[in-house]
């Protein structure tokens, strides 16, 4: 199945993966009007110390504790992908406890938002991809 | 301030309306020009460090940005320009030296320009690169005066070692140092995919980088930095550099603060030692000494590695050409005035040397008067832009071309010409990591290799309206070629007829 | 091949899941006293607050049994187990023949003896659904109501009947609130967090006689209640294990297979032990996603497979009026506490290893301290005093990474 | 209006060629029916034949054909001449009036050897003398022109159609065991004889349909060994070509077509080591002589006749075979016409060279 992958040592700490996330979730066509004057909540995330820097988001697993987590049973997976039923969830966060990679986080509304490699949006694919310059992440079969 | 004061050449201009602080104009000038301002909550920029080299706006994801010139100006004078009367400010205030990189980008007639390409109608069939074969391999090196056969009648291949090239394009000498480690590897792999060679400029060749050898072409400069045995045989073809189209008669400065870590290992200069490349190499002072080197690496290779020599056009190329031609080198390169460089002194930049063009035209005419124009190949660059240059170029009678500029802008060059600076935005001309860094090889050397691809489509496109199916048969070929609004000098020299003759 | 499962919460989804991994065609029956498809039970007290209903509080959709191929008996009790003929009997007799049965029987309310509590007749569990209902239709909204507990489930009850009721007093014998995952300071936020919403606390203190509509507590103060939750814990249903003379330790025993001691039967969620891995001894874990996983293995070696239920460790999510509380691991060690008003966090280190944390307030990224515990990471090789400040992957050295962010993924 | 020489002048043709392996001499009459069938691929601008084994009386001569504009040259170039070879014999060459064949020059022809002073002085061999003397004559001598110097072979050309070209020369007078025969279609031409076809050096001739797209490339190339293309016509340079690669540099003609119709690379990169080595070396070393754009070509030359296409087989070329008898055209018809009832008639691929030699032992 095809993830979005890292590659670190090109990650630029540009932070558009982030921004083209937000876009991408807002359902808005253009996104000056998606974003202008508003502080984002994106489901990729750029971790940065120094010179490092690196872009995190849902990683899909195929054994996800997420999942198996769940409460509710709102998180599942769909063809690999590993979606959440915003109508079930209930933001009690047991998959943020869960999550090895710190990559579902508390979104409007207090339930869970998370990556969902833009399947479901207009996007279709994961659009943070599309914005990084420098291939730091990239979608692919590994 | 004051006497001293210069108003920036580029204006900011950012639209407040699309603009929404994602910050990655901040984030991504290393000249510093944007900012946050977080109690009003806007970004801004202070143009007066701005090179106008576009990183902010290519990655600005709302399109909120542009970079205009100026309208600030001095009274008009068109003897007395704007950038003249700064460049005196400039000269009075440092009493240095003006530095510039990149090519001359001063108004000169472009003659490729000027000249225009055949296609046929009835007599003789265009042909179809999408049906027919059409063939862009070309060898460069010398040709035997004659065929030899064996006892049996076989042909003996008598060539001497040569370069094959799947299109007749290769990626000019650009040193690591004045370059990238990532844009070495970019132009390595590239050049490795595409069947054409790279060059090592006179800075080494990087250990990581020998696996590219058979499309490396190994220089040879005044200064020999990183030149060894391993060094010769690691590549296909031994350049020797006499001149750049850039800065003809000038030697080149790498100040040793940038000899650092792996630079220094290559160049084999110790750290923070200023590698000097003496303007003449101190052991070739005529003719015959050039022949006494291109034999010694010879020698050094046992004969296997084709030896280029490289020029830049001035003068007298034809002459000096002839000279080459007859010193056991198997190609010359020949770099026109308008060759890319790191840095050079302004004023040569801009003054020395001759068209690409003429110079070609008249090396090409006079090795064949002369009738060795089969001793040789001939490589020109110094500005190729496109594949109507190369197709034009090669009309003219070179077998192949260097693109230097080019390769770079495929890389993300914006040509801003601030190489000389070391802050290059796009992680090209610099070598400080995180700039580096934002050249991602995997995308570089796909950049060029799409290059160098689209343009043998379009060299193949042009080709098939002429009538040819296979790139020899261009070479030389200058009937195909109509000049526009030359001279008769001018026609002559290029040896071609005028448009309606 | 018939597989039968006893129960029909967490633990037997994930078995059902499980055995479906490996094995699409045998015949799959569940059993449950209890007459709903398949719930969530934590969430009966977000049914009360109002925040879900009973359509949205399946945990799996309405077509689970059909497309997991199982048939469901609801409403019907499991009340023998005959290992010797492997077969179950039912409550009206039927008796069913099983393979390879699962026991995922769950827990029951721990109810301690207090004088004159069954002369009170408004008084509930709050473990099912139908508890909530019943808590539900007894409220009002001038209802005084006890609860007895401060953990997990007296509170939970008591933030979701709160908006209904004209008061909550929760008594405990404790000196802290939720004392199974908190420690003092960390339960003196959520107090002090919970008292803002009216909710009384008594705590270090139990009931010593109920005398209709008033509770005597130890301290001689008299509560008046009309409603009264029992909530002083859970202890595991393991009835029909130890009928057969199965091992029972506080829960079933099972292996590392979720196998009991008695062939062909298995075991799984609240009603057996877990290897906790921080204290490294057996322990009854009744969590949710602890339930699932040790369901979800053993269905897969019932199925034939062969998987290792490991890395079981406590763990907690839970929220109380917005302010949210994540705990994992055993509080054992040497202490690491990074604190910020509401915000609350501290690290429980031994052996150069992470045992535990408490999260109040800020829980961004809690995942990475539960995944320090679970895996053992070695502190020495991480940096770990980034990792104090902030949970991220930055913590780990660039290799570590490159596996973890550029490898294939692969979690459990 | 510019003339051939002075101007490129792209032309569309007929050509046609009859070759006997066993040396049997046949009169002009049967190429002038096969030529005249394909009229329309003419347009009257000009047309020509080239036999050989016409002169076996004087074959150890070279057989001067040449065009005067008027006495002047004449006397200019048969000076030239005298300073340089042995004249054996020396006539005008006979003609036959035709209303359509008009404006004649003076044509006269040489048999002539090498003076040895003069050939030894020179330091060159025989057929390299007579070939530089020729280009002295073309380029030095205005109005005078010596269009065919083989020998025991002999070109007639002129402006008009073919079939008028052979009548207005009486080729049913001359017998020759090959033949090969040109109607010329060009763009625009002021009608000089010179510029019609055959064109020939030495006992080269070639008789071409076609407009070669790398022209420029190969006249340049071919320039720098000593040849001047004086006419600025395909059929000239290509002429050169065969000239140099035969002659000065010792190809075969089989290997001659793989340097000027040369192989594909991918075709190339599909053959046998020992082959793709040898067509890798070709197309390296020879690499500026390869002819691309439409062309077909008849060579001729001593004991031979070569057919040859373009790559791609831009232009039509069909080859028949009865008995000893080889046959080359543009068009079947113009085999058919003289020979009904071929062995063999096939249409030969581009590139691929159709060579016939006479048999062993024949003259």
């Amino acid at each position: 199945m095809k993830r979005v992958y890292v590659n670190e040592q090109w990650c630029l700490g540009c932070h558009l993966c982030e921004y083209y996330c937000a876009f991408a979730n807002s359902n808005e066509t253009d996104m000056v009007k998606a974003l202008k004057d508003i502080v984002i909540h994106p489901r990729i995330q750029i971790e940065q110390k120094d010179n490092i820097s690196f872009a995190v988001s849902c990683r899909h697993c195929e054994e996800p504790l997420c999942v198996k987590g769940c409460i509710t049973g709102a998180l599942s997976i769909n063809e690999g992908v590993i979606s959440v039923d915003q109508n079930k969830c209930i933001g009690c966060f047991t998959c943020i406890l869960c999550c090895p990679y710190g990559a579902i986080s508390a979104g409007d509304e207090s339930i869970i938002q998370k990556c969902e490699l833009c399947t479901n949006n207009k996007h279709g694919s994961p659009h943070c991809v599309k914005g990084c310059p420098n291939n730091a992440i990239v979608f692919e079969e590994r | 301030m004051g006497i001293n004061y210069l108003y920036q050449e580029y204006e900011v201009s950012r639209n407040m309306d699309r603009c929404i602080n994602c910050r990655v104009c901040e984030r991504q000038c290393a000249n510093e020009v944007h900012s946050f301002d977080k109690d009003k909550n806007i970004m801004r920029s202070d143009d007066v460090n701005c090179v106008n080299c576009h990183r902010c706006v290519a990655l600005c994801p709302t399109r909120a940005l542009k970079i205009v010139k100026t309208d600030h100006t001095f009274k008009e004078n068109a003897n007395w320009r704007g950038s003249i009367i700064n460049e005196i400010y400039k000269q009075a205030e440092s009493g240095a030296v003006l530095l510039s990189s990149m090519g001359n980008p001063n108004n000169y007639p472009v003659y490729f320009d000027k000249i225009l390409l055949n296609a046929s109608q009835v007599t003789n069939p265009s042909i179809d690169p999408l049906r027919e074969p059409m063939e862009t391999k070309v060898f460069l090196g010398s040709k035997p005066k004659s065929i030899q056969r064996d006892k049996d009648g076989r042909l003996i291949n008598n060539l001497s070692c040569g370069i094959e090239l799947s299109v007749p394009i290769m990626f000019s000498a650009m040193s690591y140092g004045s370059i990238s480690y990532n844009a070495h590897e970019s132009l390595a792999r590239a050049a490795k995919e595409a069947g054409i060679l790279y060059n090592t400029g006179e800075g080494g060749l990087h250990k990581d980088f020998y696996q590219y050898g058979s499309n490396t072409i190994v220089q040879v400069a005044s200064g020999r930095f990183g030149v060894y045995k391993d060094y010769l045989e690691a590549g296909a073809a031994i350049e020797i550099k006499m001149g750049q189209g850039a800065k003809p008669g000038i030697g080149g400065h790498l100040p040793g603060a940038k000899i650092v870590g792996d630079i220094s290992k290559t160049r084999m200069v110790p750290e923070g030692s200023d590698a000097i490349s003496p303007a003449p190499h101190h052991d070739i002072y005529s003719i015959e000494d050039l022949r006494q080197l291109v034999y010694s690496l010879k020698e050094t290779t046992n004969y296997k590695k084709p030896v280029i020599v490289k020029i830049a056009a001035v003068h007298n190329v034809a002459a000096i050409a002839s000279g080459i031609a007859r010193s056991g080198a198997d190609i010359i390169a020949i770099d026109g005035f308008r060759g890319g460089t790191g840095a050079a002194p302004t004023r040569i930049r801009d003054n020395v040397g001759i068209p690409i063009e003429l110079a070609l035209a008249s090396v090409d005419q006079r090795l064949r008067d002369e009738g060795i124009r089969d001793n040789v190949s001939i490589v020109v660059g110094g500005s190729i832009r496109n594949s109507s240059d190369i197709v034009k170029a090669i009309a003219l009678g070179a077998d192949c071309v260097y693109i230097g500029t080019a390769a770079l802008l495929a890389l993300g060059c914006h040509l801003c010409r601030s190489c000389q600076t070391g802050k290059c935005n796009w992680g090209i001309a610099t070598q400080s990591p995180e700039l580096v860094k934002r050249l991602n090889p995997d995308i570089g050397f796909k950049r060029l290799v799409n290059l160098v691809g689209a343009w043998e489509h379009e060299i193949k496109e042009m080709m098939g309206g002429m009538g040819i199916n296979s790139i020899e048969s261009l070479k030389g070929n200058r009937l195909m070629l109509r000049g526009v609004g030359l001279s008769e000098k001018e026609l002559q020299i290029l040896g071609i007829k005028h448009a309606g003759e | 091949m018939r597989y039968v499962i006893i129960g029909n919460s967490t633990a037997a989804v994930g078995a059902v899941e499980g055995i479906r991994k490996n094995d699409l065609e045998g015949e799959i029956i569940i059993i449950s006293k209890e007459p709903y498809h398949v719930y969530s039970r934590p969430l009966i007290s977000y049914l009360l607050y109002g925040k879900t209903d009973e359509e949205r509080m399946k945990y799996r959709s309405k077509d689970f049994y059909d497309t997991m191929n199982c048939k469901a008996i609801l409403g019907r009790e499991a009340v023998k187990i005959d290992d010797a003929k492997k077969e179950v009997h039912l409550d009206d007799g039927e008796v069913l023949n099983y393979d390879k049965l699962l026991v995922a029987t769950g827990s029951l309310p721990f109810v301690p003896p207090m004088e004159g509590l069954d002369g009170v007749h408004k008084r509930f569990s709050f473990m099912s659904l139908d508890d909530a209902k019943k808590v539900e239709s007894a409220i009002s909204s001038n209802s005084k109501v006890l609860i007895i507990g401060a953990g997990l489930i007296g509170l939970k009850c008591a933030e979701g009947i709160s908006k209904r009721v004209e008061s909550i007093t929760v008594v405990d014998l404790a000196d802290r609130i939720l004392s199974s995952i908190l420690d003092r300071d960390g339960a003196e936020i959520v107090k002090s967090h919970m008292e803002k919403r009216n909710i009384k606390f008594i705590l270090n203190t139990k009931v010593e006689t109920f005398a209709n509509n008033e509770a005597v507590l130890s301290n001689g103060e008299k509560v008046e209640f009309d409603v009264l939750v029992l909530a002083v814990g859970v202890i595991p249903n393991t009835g029909l294990i130890k009928e057969i003379n199965g091992k029972i330790n506080r829960g079933i025993v099972v292996d590392e297979f979720c196998q009991t001691s008695i062939p062909d039967i298995f075991a799984a969620g609240d009603c057996c032990e877990s290897f906790d891995i921080t204290m490294e001894q057996n322990k009854v874990l009744a969590l949710l996603p602890n339930a699932y996983m040790q369901g979800e293995c053993a269905g897969i070696n019932m199925a034939g497979g062969k998987k290792e239920y490991g890395k079981a460790i406590p763990m907690n999510a839970i929220s109380f009026f917005g302010l949210h509380i994540i705990t994992a691991g055993s509080y054992i060690g040497e202490v690491f506490s990074k604190s910020n008003g509401e915000n609350y966090k501290k690290l429980f280190v031994k052996d150069g290893l992470l045992k535990g944390y408490i999260m109040i307030g800020d829980i961004e990224k809690a995942g990475i301290y539960t995944s320090l515990i679970r895996e053992k990471t070695p502190l020495c090789d991480i940096d770990f005093e980034l990792v104090l400040q902030s949970p991220g992957l930055m913590a780990f050295t660039r290799k570590d990474r490159k596996k973890i962010l550029g490898g294939v993924v692969n979690e459990y | 209006m510019l003339k051939e020489g002075q101007i490129r002048i792209p032309s569309g043709c007929a050509i046609s060629g009859i070759f006997s392996k066993s040396g049997k001499r046949v009169s002009g009459e049967s190429i002038i029916k096969s030529i005249a069938t394909m009229h329309d691929r003419s347009n009257g601008l000009g047309g020509g034949f080239a036999a050989y084994g016409i002169y076996p009386e004087y074959k150890d001569y070279y057989a001067l054909h040449v065009f005067y504009d008027g006495d002047t040259s004449q006397e200019e170039c048969e000076k030239f001449l005298e300073r340089h070879f042995d004249i054996i014999n020396l006539s005008k060459i006979p003609t036959r009036k035709t209303p359509r064949i008009t404006d004649a020059p003076l044509i006269w022809r040489y048999f002539v050897t090498p003076l040895p002073t003069k050939l030894a002085e020179s330091q060159l061999d025989e057929k390299e003398f007579t070939a530089r003397c020729v280009m002295k004559i073309n380029m030095g001598i205005d109005g005078a022109y010596v269009f065919s110097s083989g020998k025991n072979m002999g070109v007639f050309k002129a402006v008009g159609y073919p079939e008028d070209v052979g009548e207005f020369y009486k080729l049913e007078e001359y017998s020759g065991y090959c033949w090969t025969a040109h109607g010329r279609y060009p763009t625009n031409t002021p009608g000089w004889w010179g510029g019609a076809h055959p064109f020939a050096l030495l006992d080269y001739s070639v008789v071409h349909n076609g407009e070669i797209s790398s022209y420029d490339a190969n006249r340049r190339t071919i320039e720098m060994y000593g040849y001047k293309c004086t006419l600025q016509t395909d059929t000239e340079v290509i002429t050169y070509i065969i000239d140099y690669l035969n002659r000065k540099i010792g190809l075969s003609l089989e290997e001659i077509s793989g340097v000027v119709a040369a192989p594909f690379w991918q075709v190339i990169n599909s053959m046998p080591k020992e082959e793709n080595e040898k067509y890798t070396y070709l197309r390296n070393v020879f690499s500026s002589l390869l002819i691309t754009g439409p062309f077909s070509i008849l060579v001729g030359f001593e004991g031979g006749m070569m057919a040859l296409n373009d790559r791609l087989k831009l232009r039509s070329m069909v080859i028949g075979e009865k008995d000893d008898m080889v046959y080359a055209a543009s068009e079947e018809c113009a085999i058919r016409v003289i020979e009904e009832n071929l062995d063999r008639v096939w249409s030969p691929k581009g590139g691929e060279a159709v060579i016939a030699t006479l048999n062993r032992g024949v003259i």
